[in-house]
């Protein structure tokens, strides 16, 4: 099992005027190649934080991020770039509003010179098929797109690139249950046809449970615990682990069933 | 019979182009009666923002807007009213939690200042101190950890679920009579979900407060609504109570979409087929369901 | 008393208030008004007037002079000789200004309290001419005043008197801003008898543009209009009631022709042009009504009124024009005329139009060249650079032919603004020095005779014509040395003596 | 383009401007045709006819040599539009190059290429023509150069102030992410955000483009008389006011008509270009 | 706040370098201007001795490195020199001329913003309907024409036809106001003369609106586009939908945000004003500095030249450094970017 990244000791602290905000406290893990480490835990905990130091957006406070083994430098390399993607958690901003949709999903085949310039047009078209999207989006403004459809966008850029790691930042949450199993399928497939390595983050658990390989939870800007899917899920270790469970909406009997019962352990353990 | 809190009668929308028109909404009814808290539940794109929208008269003002049916709140026509009465009702009688919260939120002003000034709509003169207490007491209730800091925030400084909770909070300190949620949860962690959920709960509760609530987390729509529209492509499929229509979905394109949310239980992703005919199917309404005043 | 009558009028640019450095109109107002000079030109007629001097005599190059005993200056001191000296040494020290005139005077000397003897290295007979650009400073109150500098005299007392009158005059500096306005007062002092219609106050207004002066003077709000005012604003003010001022002599509009470059080396192509030039449509231009013009027809070199001036006027004569280009060593075809004409004088630019369409007419070919005044200066210091053509407005300064024609043409002053002929000429050189070493009047109005006619042959300039300044005035002021020919000044800005003129309080 | 004229002639006011714009340039390239007097742009005087109020043949009136105001106006509008849009051309992309790259890259390079813009921006434009004109001959183009050379601090300033902010937008964020290259960003992500300000700055520039020309003009720089230059024929006439009006007057409103034209067309454009393609 | 301090420290420092910078330029540039400063300053009749002369007392025919280095040195005893063409020293010049000046454009400045801005939010608005419409078509013919052709047609209209207003100058004749700040609105209140002050700024009225006119149209229209767009974001969205009144939207909520490119645009003019104002000055017959730098740079005045175009300069800097200070104020994430780089 070989790190594809590693985190060592890293915290990030925002300074806000009179207050100090320490967003991410201390942690380490390894994203290991080919698998994929969902990122659960309550909102503010500091996976935003976590995802934006990997893509170098800005340096950590303390401790160091390697990629393959090497440390990733404060400039990143065209390289580095093209080896980690982002999917960003606020789809609207995230598209420029005065270029097509269809540019800027041009841009990363641009950029890494990807598929002959001739084909990447059609390559466009394609792309945003597989995220469920009319080929003739590509000439929309991201104005004229609904909120599940912009993401969708941004997944289809992220992908676009053909990247060793993405880090995928609520890539789902705003998007309808078909198109979300659609999407979950093709990050699925993708994974496997060309061993992509992801760090999913999210709050839906269920998500989490059917594509997830290992699960790191943060609470308060710490990694509390860092697990095997199975093992978060039948047998959770840290009490807000076994929170987050327990309050997980849910549609069928079973589910509502194993849930249950996992609330029932930490009542016990209690 | 009291009326309606809100009810929504073959309303049709279209946007108009250099391109020609394009058809958003094709003629759909919904009522949401007192203190009733009704889901809209349908695939991305689906028409369900822009619904909520033309509840709030926001849509009305665009040129490139072709409106078309009825929307009545509490019995009113909201087009017999003027535009000063329609103004009135917002963010008072009526408010929306919006989906995009980080870019809902003002950049240039702090949280503290933009609540105050949502305080003010329900309560002109309150001063700058009662609004400060009032607004950390409303965000402390969905749960952000240090109020304080968050008023004294910009939005760019908060992360996403911290400003859906801050546009939670604000949508609930004026105590309206008609919420609309629009994917209230989707950046919120399972657990403060939870917690909102309740509390919107409870404030329904307490003031007999109607919810159009908008989403595709269908686990969520379960555990929050009474009663579930489903929405697809501009059209209302499928309308029921939510236990019948969990239990029970008879649409093709309700089955479809419950078919493919991934369970806790594992499972791997669920299979899911092409786009289907079927989902064009007529609307299937669930008993004692009927739109008021319509047979059936 | 009753209430206290204010005049205002104004001149272009800033009041220079140093009589040291005083050099152009509002300049020379400033100084008539403020200080005194030892003679004054004589009014309606040639020669000179005692004023501050009592009589003087010439002893061979030298001159004497007998003051006055009963001056006193603003600030009560009395006038004495040394004063005198002070103030001509002060001039010739600080070298600037119209200190020039006095180039041939070694220096002065109070002989007693009440004589001054001035030392002549030669004869120079314009001399007493030139007294009327030395006024007189108080010295004690100067001395008193002396700012930051380098030797016995420090500054001179520069700093002082760019703010501050020091002077016997009339009138009293009250308030001094050189971009926006001075401020006199009647001096109740003054040597002389004051009539009581002269006005109490002067507000002397720098830089106003011409619709405003236009708008102030229809509202009566200005009294005496600046000459700069085009002919279009004059004519409109005359025709709504204003009356016209007149200063006639002293200067010329001229039309300099660079002999020293092809093709007007050539005396024919020369003469070809001022023939073919249309003097009676230049009058026109600048005509504000019937009769009354800024200028009045040129007979030749020397504007009417000074020694030697001609008598017929110039007339356009298109025949001997194409004559003279026939005769000419250039082709029309071959050249090009570059026309200049100074940026800050417009109505030069519709003289260089006219010239354009009058050289057109024998066929010569001409571009023209907007010049502003600055980069002017410095195209005169090469013969090459200089234009062919370019258009000035001279004058006399101390009202004698010498002043206005030496730096002209003398040979030895070529390449100046008052010089882009760069004329060479013995037999001009040789008449201009003689007219100014020459006293017997006579006997210079024949040289200066001589020499317009051999400027008249060689044409290095086409003379535009002879200069009236022109100044619109309302009807609350009444300026006799302005208006009736018997008591004008033959000096520029000698007319705008506020003593002389009356306030008619309507 | 169908949608170009589409938002365009939707709105009155974009109709009107780009009827005017029309006119403009119509009476511009076809003035031997229109000028009841074409000889009147050159060296003519008819003393005559020399400062008459607008009175048949003379539409608006003669100038002080006698030359037909309207005929020169049509002139002017050649030269005049020629150096607004020269100088534009040249001075904008100059001024927004340096100030996405100072506002986007930040740091040193910012440090350096604001200071110099600074420089620029706080020598008067007077000075600099004149310094100009002492180095250069005085044609059009120089007077073109000088007038260019004034200009670009301008929306150096404007435009670093834009990308600063939206430096800190998403999109910015996510082509950095890409590894979408410097130039990129700047150019391909950054610049279309700043182009509604840019473009109403520029329409706005237009007449002051005219204008500037004519103290140029004053100056002995530009234009050189006979040739008709509106800026000129304003600054002029202006020391004839009130009343020779017409000779303000009318060039007076040539100016405006033009840069109402440009603004309004400006407007329009500026709607479509703020909508994307 | 210390990093306020420490910002505006750091500017102020790169300013006197820009100043630096910009001495050495202008000295250079006013050597390169056409024509001979000695002799244009003697007056077109003074001798060839005299220019020499002249020239030699002013180091003109030194290398422009020793010129620059007595420049220096004069400064550092605070003197710039005598200018030649009122031959007073320039620092009286400027002290006297400055005021007016300043006291002009900072009335102009004052109107660009509160009317200009104002103008923009109402057009903005209303986007769309008639009063978009009319401010448009107004505040297009004010950016039309030049500031001086306003001057001449609004002295034309209310102070020649429609006498409401005084034609030229600062203040009436009648009234002797002893200089304390130069600026006459303030030393008349100082000598508590307040029909004075009435007077003066009815004087200031006329030529600080045709100096705006132009300015206020550009504001109101960088405003309106900037708004227009900022219209389209969510949060305004969202402000509408909790019934904000439309006026307050327009103002708090979508003006903020919109106006970087006003405000730049607002700064620039006002300090290039101080620099372009002359041609207002001379119709008003206003005594200031802009006027005074034109008429130093056509008579080559080198001491005078330098002088004032340092103080625009400095001028320019300050407020420069006041708008990037207002823009980092009202742009938030500017002032707190987190970025690297
Ligand atoms: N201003 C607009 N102009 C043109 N089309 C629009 C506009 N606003 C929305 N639409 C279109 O209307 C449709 C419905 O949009 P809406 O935002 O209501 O979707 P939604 O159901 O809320 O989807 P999501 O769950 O992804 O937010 C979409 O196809 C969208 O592209
Ligand atoms: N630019 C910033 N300046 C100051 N504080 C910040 C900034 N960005 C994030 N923070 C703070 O850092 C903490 C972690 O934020 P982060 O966005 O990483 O949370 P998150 O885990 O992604 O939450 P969510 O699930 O809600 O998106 C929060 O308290 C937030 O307020
Ligand atoms: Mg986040
Ligand atoms: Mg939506």
């Amino acid at each position: 099992m070989t790190a594809l990244l590693s985190l060592d000791r890293v915290s990030k602290t925002f300074t806000q005027g009179r207050h100090e905000v320490r967003a991410v406290d201390d942690v380490s893990l390894d994203v290991i190649q080919g698998e994929c480490l969902a990122i659960v835990g309550e909102s503010g905990s500091g996976k935003s934080t976590v995802a934006n130091m990997i893509l170098g957006i800005y340096p950590p406070t303390a401790g160091t991020i390697a990629f393959r083994g090497e440390a990733l430098p404060a400039a990143r390399t065209l390289a580095h770039r093209r080896a980690i993607q982002l999917v960003q958690q606020n789809p609207l901003s995230s598209l420029n509003p005065k270029r097509s949709i269809g540019a800027s999903l041009r841009l990363p085949l641009d950029v890494h010179d990807l598929g002959p310039r001739a084909a990447r047009a059609a390559r466009v078209g394609v792309l945003l098929e597989e995220v469920g999207l009319p080929a003739d989006y590509a000439r929309r403004t991201p104005e004229s797109l609904s909120g599940g459809q912009r993401q969708r966008v941004a997944i289809a850029r992220a992908l676009a690139c053909q990247s060793d790691l993405v880090v995928l930042d609520e890539p789902t949450s705003a998007l309808d249950v078909l198109v979300q199993a659609r999407v979950l399928k093709l990050l699925n497939d993708l994974r496997k046809g060309r061993g992509l390595t992801y760090v999913f983050i999210t709050h839906d658990l269920s998500v989490v449970r059917n594509i997830a390989d290992r699960v790191a939870v943060f609470e308060r800007g710490r990694l509390v615990e860092l697990n095997p899917t199975e093992t978060i899920f039948s047998d959770p270790h840290h009490p807000y682990t076994r929170r987050l469970i327990g309050a997980v909406p849910v549609v069928t009997a079973d589910e509502v069933r194993l849930r249950d019962r996992l609330m029932e352990n930490d009542n016990e353990r209690a | 019979m009291t009326a309606p809190t809100l009810a929504i009668r073959d309303l049709t929308l279209g946007f108009r182009g250099w391109a020609g028109q394009v058809d958003v909404l094709h003629g759909i009814s919904l009522h949401i009666m007192k203190g009733e808290r009704v889901a809209l539940v349908g695939e991305s794109g689906s028409g369900k923002s822009v619904t909520a929208r033309i509840v709030l008269g926001l849509l009305q003002q665009l040129k490139t807007a072709r409106i078309g049916g009825l929307v009545a709140f509490e019995g009113q026509d909201l087009s017999t009213l003027s535009a000063r009465q329609r103004h009135a009702l917002r963010g008072t009688r009526m408010s929306m939690i919006f989906q995009d919260p980080t870019s809902s939120l003002n950049p240039v002003y702090r949280i503290g200042s933009q609540f105050h000034e949502v305080l003010k709509r329900a309560e002109p003169g309150i001063s700058a101190a009662d609004a400060r207490r009032k607004a950390q007491a409303a965000l402390a209730d969905v749960a952000i950890p240090d109020p304080a800091r968050a008023l004294d925030s910009y939005s760019f400084q908060l992360s996403g679920g911290m400003n859906q909770r801050v546009m939670i909070a604000m949508a609930l300190a004026n105590e309206p009579s008609l919420l609309i949620a629009d994917e209230p949860g989707t950046a919120l962690d399972v657990t403060v979900q939870a917690q909102t959920l309740s509390l919107m709960r409870a404030l329904v509760e307490k003031h007999h407060t109607s919810v159009l609530f908008i989403s595709h987390n269908l686990g969520v729509v379960r555990e929050f609504a009474d009663r579930v529209y489903v929405i697809y492509k501009g059209r209302i499929v499928e309308h029921g109570r939510s236990a019948d229509l969990f239990a029970d979905p008879r649409h093709p394109y309700t089955r479809a979409l419950l078919s493919a949310v991934p369970r806790i239980t594992g499972g791997g992703i669920p299979e899911i087929d092409d786009v289907s005919e079927s989902y064009f199917a007529p609307m299937v309404v669930h008993e004692g369901c009927g739109e008021p005043g319509e047979v059936g | 008393a009753s209430a206290q009558t204010v005049l205002r009028l104004d001149e272009v640019a800033v009041g220079e208030l140093d009589p040291g450095k005083a050099s152009d109109y509002a300049d020379s107002i400033l100084m008539f008004n403020v200080y005194d000079t030892l003679v004054l030109p004589v009014q309606g007629g040639p020669g000179y007037a005692p004023h501050l001097a009592e009589s003087w005599e010439a002893d061979g190059n030298d001159f004497v002079f007998k003051l006055r005993q009963d001056v006193k200056f603003q600030s009560g001191n009395p006038l004495t000789a040394e004063d005198v000296v002070f103030s001509f040494d002060r001039m010739k020290a600080l070298g600037q200004g119209l200190s020039f005139v006095f180039a041939k005077v070694e220096s002065a000397e109070a002989v007693d309290a009440g004589t001054v003897r001035f030392k002549l290295s030669e004869a120079y007979s314009p001399f007493v001419a030139s007294l009327v650009r030395l006024p007189i400073l108080d010295k004690a109150l100067v001395m008193e005043n002396l700012g930051e500098g380098d030797g016995e005299m420090k500054d001179w007392g520069q700093a002082f008197l760019s703010a501050n009158g020091a002077g016997t005059g009339a009138y009293k500096v009250v308030a001094h801003n050189p971009q926006q306005e001075t401020v006199m007062e009647k001096n109740p002092d003054y040597f002389l008898d004051v009539a009581d219609s002269a006005p109490d106050q002067v507000r002397l207004r720098y830089s106003l543009e011409a619709a405003t002066v236009r708008t102030l003077i229809a509202q009566g709000e200005h009294d005496i209009s600046s000459q700069w005012l085009p002919p279009e604003v004059l004519k409109a003010l005359a025709g709504s009631g204003a009356q016209m001022l007149k200063e006639t002599g002293g200067g010329a509009f001229y039309v300099k022709m660079n002999t020293a470059k092809a093709p007007l080396d050539d005396v024919n192509c020369r003469l070809a042009l001022a023939s073919a030039f249309d003097y009676s449509a230049g009058i026109q231009m600048v005509a504000v009504a019937d009769g009354v013009a800024q200028g009045s027809p040129s007979t030749g070199a020397i504007p009417v009124g000074m020694f030697g001036a001609g008598e017929t006027p110039l007339v356009r004569d298109l025949e001997a024009a194409k004559a003279h280009l026939a005769a000419c060593q250039y082709k029309p075809e071959d050249f090009t005329l570059e026309l200049s004409w100074i940026g800050e004088v417009p109505i030069e630019e519709r003289f260089a139009l006219l010239m354009q369409a009058n050289f057109a007419e024998i066929g010569i070919k001409s571009e023209i060249r907007k010049v502003p005044w600055a980069l002017f200066t410095e195209l005169v210091s090469k013969p090459e650079n200089t234009p062919h053509i370019s258009q000035i407005f001279a004058n006399a300064v101390t009202g004698d032919p010498d002043t206005l024609l030496f730096p002209m043409y003398h040979s030895t002053l070529k390449g100046t603004w008052q010089s882009p002929e760069n004329l060479e000429d013995a037999t001009v050189d040789e008449l201009l020095v003689k007219g100014r070493t020459v006293t017997d009047p006579e006997e210079r109005q024949a040289t200066y005779a001589a020499l317009n006619e051999r400027l008249m042959e060689i044409a290095p300039t086409i003379y535009g014509y002879d200069r009236q300044s022109l100044f619109a005035a309302s009807n609350r002021v009444k300026v006799p040395a302005l208006t009736d020919p018997d008591k004008a000044f033959g000096l520029d800005g000698m007319g705008f003596s506020f003593r002389l003129m009356e306030m008619t309080g309507q | 383009m169908k949608r170009t004229l589409f938002i365009l002639l939707r709105n009155p006011l974009s109709a009107l401007g780009l009827f005017l714009v029309a006119l403009v340039v119509l009476s511009a390239v076809f003035a031997d045709f229109i000028a009841p007097f074409p000889t009147h742009a050159g060296a003519v005087v008819d003393f005559a006819n020399f400062n008459k109020p607008p009175e048949w043949p003379y539409v608006f009136g003669t100038d002080l040599v006698g030359r037909d105001l309207f005929s020169r106006i049509l002139y002017a509008y050649r030269i005049s539009l020629l150096l607004g849009v020269v100088v534009l051309v040249v001075a904008v992309p100059i001024g927004v190059t340096i100030g996405l790259v100072a506002g986007y890259l930040g740091g040193w390079t910012e440090y350096v290429l604001m200071r110099i813009t600074d420089v620029f921006l706080s020598i008067p434009p007077l000075v600099l023509a004149m310094s100009m004109m002492g180095l250069l001959q005085p044609t059009l183009t120089n007077g073109m150069l000088a007038v260019t050379a004034m200009w670009w601090p301008w929306y150096t300033r404007l435009v670093y102030n834009l990308a600063r902010s939206e430096k800190e937008e998403g999109y910015v964020l996510a082509a950095e992410v890409i590894g979408a290259s410097k130039a990129h960003v700047i150019f391909r992500e950054i610049l279309p955000n700043c182009v509604p300000s840019i473009v109403t700055k520029m329409t706005l520039d237009l007449g002051f483009v005219i204008l500037i020309a004519s103290s140029l003009s004053f100056l002995g720089l530009g234009v050189q008389p006979p040739t008709p230059d509106l800026g000129s024929m304003v600054a002029d006439g202006a020391k004839y006011l009130p009343d020779s009006w017409w000779l303000t007057v009318f060039p007076g409103l040539a100016i405006l008509v033009a840069v109402f034209g440009f603004n309004l067309v400006g407007d329009a454009l500026r709607d479509v270009l703020g909508t994307g393609q | 706040m210390p990093p306020v301090v420490r910002l505006l420290a750091k500017r102020l420092g790169t300013s006197l370098l820009v100043l630096v910078g910009v001495s050495m330029l202008i000295f250079a540039i006013a050597r390169i201007i056409p024509g001979d400063p000695a002799r244009i300053a003697l007056g077109p009749n003074a001798s060839v001795e005299q220019v020499a002369q002249m020239r030699e007392r002013l180091h003109l025919d030194d290398a422009l490195p020793v010129q620059y280095a007595y420049f220096v040195r004069d400064v550092f005893r605070g003197d710039l020199g005598i200018s030649l063409y009122t031959n007073r020293p320039v620092t009286t010049d400027i002290a006297q001329f400055l005021p007016a000046t300043l006291e002009l454009i900072l009335v102009a400045g004052l109107m660009m913003v509160l009317i200009g801005l104002p103008l923009g939010v109402i057009a903005a608005r209303y986007r769309g309907r008639w009063a978009d419409h009319a401010i448009r078509l107004i505040t297009l013919l004010g950016v039309s024409a030049p500031s001086f052709v306003w001057a001449v047609i609004l002295m034309l209209c209310f102070a020649y036809f429609l006498p409401l207003f005084p034609i030229a100058g600062r203040i009436a004749d009648s009234y002797a106001i002893a200089p304390v700040t130069g600026f006459l609105t303030i030393d008349t209140l100082l000598a508590g003369n307040l029909s004075a002050f009435a007077n003066a700024a009815w004087h200031i009225v006329l030529p600080a609106f045709a100096l705006a006119l132009s300015g206020i149209g550009q504001a109101a229209r960088l405003t309106r586009s900037n708004m227009v767009e900022t219209y389209d974001k969510p949060y305004i969205e969202m402000a509408q939908s909790y019934g904000f009144a439309e006026g307050r939207i327009a103002r708090r909520w979508a003006f903020r945000p919109s106006l970087i490119p006003s405000l730049t645009i607002i700064g620039l003019d006002f300090a290039a004003m101080l620099g372009n104002a002359f041609l207002v000055e001379a119709v008003f017959a206003w005594p200031g500095l802009s006027r005074y730098g034109v008429a130093v740079i056509l008579r080559k005045d080198l001491n005078a030249i330098v002088g004032t175009v340092l103080i625009i300069s400095a001028m320019f800097l300050i407020v420069n450094i006041v708008v990037d200070l207002l823009i980092a104020l009202i742009n938030p994430r500017i002032r707190h970017s987190q970025r690297a780089g």
